[in-house]
């Protein structure tokens, strides 16, 4: 396969673009997609290619642009919605969680709801609590969605197009400080499935479990971490729901040791669904070490930018938490 | 013989005799649902539509089979008169393996995905932005479907109503907005719950078209909504209609019905949208007394036989608990 | 202070009917609360005693009626939020978590949202799948928001006092299946403070956290257990934000071994939370066995009844749980 | 001297000439604010309300101390209006510790409760409950003050807008809501958004009265605003204003404008409602050109000093952090 770099950004509208012109069900649906080309810019060139019959721009209003994405979903078409920010879940929630979610399990398995929510997500914009948050571990928690967080242009693209292949409502999180992050992406199409982790860098002790950008903050620190000895495996799930429970295991198994490090708020975060599945686990008797768990403080996003920073966790952070871990080795 | 009855062209004098019939099964299959749950042979919760047969029959006759409905928790009238099949209703009421969701959702949940019936819903104008999805599939594949989308006027006051109209006006999407306007939420009522005199009156909010209409008139209610679905038919977008109906019974298993006085109860039970239709039936000569009785008899008979039916269903094996979640 | 047994929906009315009379500022709203009485019956009388001002009837419109308690809340007023089914929550997401849990912190320390949002969960009902989840997960994932599940009817009323009298919007969680469940309850108010856990049986054998209904099967199950000569220390967290996890480090710390089981779906729940905690803390070089984690099964509740009760964790999973957690004992 | 201006008793001629220098003020802070952003020095977003300076300025105007307003986004001029501090916005914006909220808010979160200012919101219509609950307390507290509730064209088609109006509705409470229609949500003109010609036709679907006003005319939105203030304390409930208006400059930090003509632009600016009030004042012998500059520097001179003021606080300290999360 032929590559080249291109940005995060990139990615997504190409698997977007290459989508949408080979499967004419593929439409995308949101606020400000048209000629703005949506909050970050990610459908900019979309209309002018597909035309505003799919790329739909609409009104302020994410219950119905929500509930429409299911009910065109439902009736043969497979919608993607971009959603401006990820915090405006919150006006959605009834048409995903008890809609979209449920619609094939309380119609005892007829209809398929084969949509996309696509949405940025985290902090360190400066757009304070309203517009910052990390709030996939709610829809992790709920049975029928799938939850998608990738973390490179190459994963992003891939893990889209198996978004949108896949029948099921997958909320698809970008980061909005990965946006322009680039990457050696192939120019056709490629899959990447969903619930198969990637080893982002290998190690041998201590797995460390990050998302989203914690993922790069994670591979900074391993770099730091190597000159010193310590020698840090870095897993990126990519995907939360289905989780790649094997891979993690695995590599405790290997290293005795684990944190998991994601930019939500730790209480109640994703991480401790990982953190608890290992307790649960055969991995169990391999820790040499207490679990560590890195997450935002339990605070709104904050705007002041020396504020916003230390709301989630940072490259030294994760550094001490490391030291932290491997002091018995 | 063609009646003289002004009607749709698509209504026939058979189609007619079947609606009479049709409208019965409906009274008869929700009265036995009542009568089960009293006994506490079906658990959870259901919404009876028995008052209220008018508009789900009358609106649902006029569409053509591809046409689709999205329905409410108050849904088993809409689910009978696209087709339903009785059989399945009562076994999914049943919690049976036989019922239209394999015993997995209940009443709130039957849906006829084959049949155009994209659900009933236990959100209370949950369905509306899902009407509005399908008809935006009806425009965008040129399937030259419409969807009737029923609610409540309870819903008319959720913020989805809103939001979904609204998507649907300006996208000109070929969908009918049917609100069963039966006087009440649970127990509040609308004339409370707004400062309109009719939920029509919120068209103008959308710049679609609002009607007002008699929900136990037959006759009224299938030219109206004809007329709107052939609007939407022709790509001219929604139109609101407001039925004006009643439900006799509580809004669910348990309820008093402090909230409103047994005069109007009365007063509405003798609107009865049967009997009313039996009678423009008889007059217009599409139906003698002797068929009427017929028709009646045969739709109690099909509701004992979908409670035999739903009886002799197996229970869903422990084994399905986990199925279906994910496609 | 006079006893008598009243069930935990007479609990709920008596706490906020004591409240009303004497604090001018208390009221609440809600769907059906008035002659009605409420969806399950709780404010059944209120209405008479205290008029349609203070007990007011609204639409059906969560978003409007949340806001509506979140800014009289931040004017002055003191309101109480009646919400059907807690899935409805979905609908007032917007206004709990981007409004009423951020307003304090956003506005820089003023103002303060004194209300209470009290709403029954759980399953059990046949209600199937959306009137019928344990969402108190993501409530508890919101910094601002406090979350409290009562499991009797002594400590709901408690409960309810300490909410009505916090300054910080409180997700007030009542299971409909505990409803008609009684309890010796003290006549006049009480507080019982929020952020303290109840141990509800003492046990030396293993720690088995549990909230809401799950603290009577986990009562049932560890009187059952006690025949076989297993020692259950039941606790009850009470309030999820703040969670007292002394108690909980306690008590692991004297038994070694750790449950804890919830009616929520296990994915995401907040038992991943509580388990990371202890494996994150220093009870976690007692533990002789790994922890487990019981909860409901990643589906959403189904409507037939068989199947529902086997959607979330009963008696016999429980002391199948315990049992395989304290064989190495 | 008594001004020959057709105006609510409260405007004083003192007033007309403060409410003219406000205007400046607002105009002159985010004109700064557009400039700091454009070099780097304020970071995170902002929305500029450059061309709406009338309908912040007038309709505040006609309040009571004790009144209260419920902004938006889009909230500098609201804040001003609201007899906010520049010193504490703009340090704000630069995110210091003497901003309105310590530096952790930014420009859509600014508020000055004692001022009666609920605050800027993020979550676009997520402010309009909370102004019914606002005016819910004055109405049960019998405080009797009114909450003038901003939001914008495109907030109208959220469901929050329609859920709240209709509460304020059937409780006949003390709120106005103010529609600042500038055309556009951030890109979507408010013609493709909508079916209806003006958003205030939306109050017919909540029986309260609607009024479209010219938001570039100080004189007519006073007088309609004062109507409307004057109607909700009198406890007679809602009404939805709707001041048609533009805003000069993109919608946030980085916008095109691809959405909309420069001649467009033009037309608009050409309305400026600082000038009309200018003329205004003028031709009613309330102002003299020579007050005029004088009142301009002084905005001028005050923004300017609002930045300093800024510029020499301090950054909020780390400690604050975890600060007012809870009460
Ligand atoms: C979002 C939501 N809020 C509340 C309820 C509880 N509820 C179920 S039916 C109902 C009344 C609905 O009234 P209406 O829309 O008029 O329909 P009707 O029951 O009268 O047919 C209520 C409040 C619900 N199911 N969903
Ligand atoms: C719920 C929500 N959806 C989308 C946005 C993103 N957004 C911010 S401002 C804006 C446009 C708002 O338009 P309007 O209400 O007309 O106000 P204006 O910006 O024109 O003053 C949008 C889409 C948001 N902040 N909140
Ligand atoms: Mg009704
Ligand atoms: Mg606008």
């Amino acid at each position: 396969m032929t590559k080249r770099e291109i940005t995060y950004l990139e990615a997504v509208r190409e698997a977007m673009s290459q989508e949408m012109r080979q499967n004419e069900d593929v439409f995308i649906l949101g606020e400000d997609i048209g000629v703005y080309g949506g909050a970050f810019g990610v459908t900019r060139g979309m209309i002018e290619e597909f035309g505003p019959e799919r790329v739909r721009n609409t009104p302020i209003s994410e219950a119905a642009i929500s509930g429409a994405a299911v009910g065109a979903a439902l009736t043969g078409m497979r919608p993607i919605l971009e959603l401006q920010f990820s915090d405006f879940i919150t006006i959605a929630m009834d048409q995903m969680v008890n809609q979209a979610a449920k619609t094939r399990y309380m119609f005892g398995g007829k209809g398929k709801v084969p949509m996309v929510l696509r949405t940025p997500s985290g902090s360190g914009t400066g757009a304070a609590a309203q517009h910052s948050q990390s709030l996939e571990a709610w829809m992790a928690h709920i049975p029928g969605l799938k939850v998608v967080q990738p973390s490179t242009a190459y994963d992003v693209k891939g893990l889209l197009k198996a978004a949108m292949d896949d029948d099921n409502p997958v909320v698809f999180y970008e980061h909005k400080l990965l946006y322009k992050t680039s990457d050696q992406v192939p120019e056709e199409q490629y899959s990447i499935p969903l619930g198969k982790a990637d080893i982002k860098r290998e190690g041998t002790d201590v797995t460390l479990v990050a998302t989203a950008l914690m993922v790069h903050k994670a591979l900074e620190a391993a770099a730091e971490l190597e000159k010193e000895g310590i020698s840090v495996e870095v897993i990126d799930p990519r995907t939360i729901v289905p989780l790649d429970e094997e891979a993690i295991i695995n590599s405790v198994k290997k290293t005795g040791r684990l944190i998991v490090a994601h930019e939500a708020v730790k209480r109640g975060g994703i991480g401790g669904e990982i953190a608890s599945m290992i307790a649960e686990s055969e991995a169990f008797d391999y820790l040499d070490a207490p679990i560590k768990r890195l997450g935002g403080l339990a605070v709104p996003i904050p705007y002041n930018p020396t504020l916003e920073k230390a709301a989630t966790p940072q490259v030294p952070d994760i550094i001490a938490a490391v030291k932290e871990t491997v002091q018995n080795k | 013989m063609v009646t003289k009855l002004s009607l749709p062209t698509s209504i026939t004098d058979e189609k007619l005799k079947d609606l009479y019939k049709e409208m019965w099964l409906i009274r008869y299959f929700d009265e036995k649902v009542d009568q089960f749950f009293a006994k506490g042979l079906i658990h959870g919760t259901t919404h009876l539509c028995v008052g209220q047969e008018a508009s789900a029959a009358g609106s649902i006759a006029v569409l053509e089979p591809k046409d689709k409905i999205v329905s409410t928790h108050r849904g088993h009238g809409h689910c009978i008169s696209k087709e339903g099949d009785v059989n399945k209703m009562m076994a999914e009421l049943f919690g049976r393996e036989t019922g239209y969701c394999k015993g997995k959702g209940g009443s709130m949940h039957i849906a006829d995905v084959e049949k155009g019936n994209l659900g009933a819903n236990g959100i209370v104008g949950g369905g509306i932005p899902l009407a509005v999805g399908a008809a935006l599939t009806s425009k965008m594949k040129k399937e030259q479907y419409v969807v009737l989308c029923f609610f409540g006027d309870g819903a008319s006051n959720e913020g989805s109503f809103h939001e979904a109209v609204n998507l649907a006006a300006i996208w000109d999407l070929p969908v009918v907005f049917i609100c069963e306007n039966n006087q009440y939420g649970m127990s509040g009522p609308v004339k409370d719950m707004t400062r309109v005199e009719h939920i029509a009156d919120r068209a103008a909010a959308y710049g679609i078209p609002g009607k007002i209409v008699d929900g136990c008139d037959m006759v009224e209610i299938m030219n109206e909504v004809d007329e709107a679905v052939q609007y939407a038919r022709a790509g001219k977008g929604p139109t609101l209609i407001e039925m004006k109906t009643y439900r006799w019974k509580g809004h669910s298993k348990s309820d008093a019905k402090k909230y409103r006085t047994r005069e109007e109860e009365n007063e509405w039970r003798a609107k009865d949208g049967i009997k009313r239709f039996k009678e423009t039936l008889l007059e217009a000569g599409v139906l003698t007394e002797d068929e009427a009785k017929v028709l009646q008899e045969q739709a109690k008979q099909e509701i004992e036989e979908a409670v035999q039916f739903a009886e002799a269903s197996p229970e869903p094996s422990i084994d399905t608990l986990e199925e279906d979640v994910y496609a």
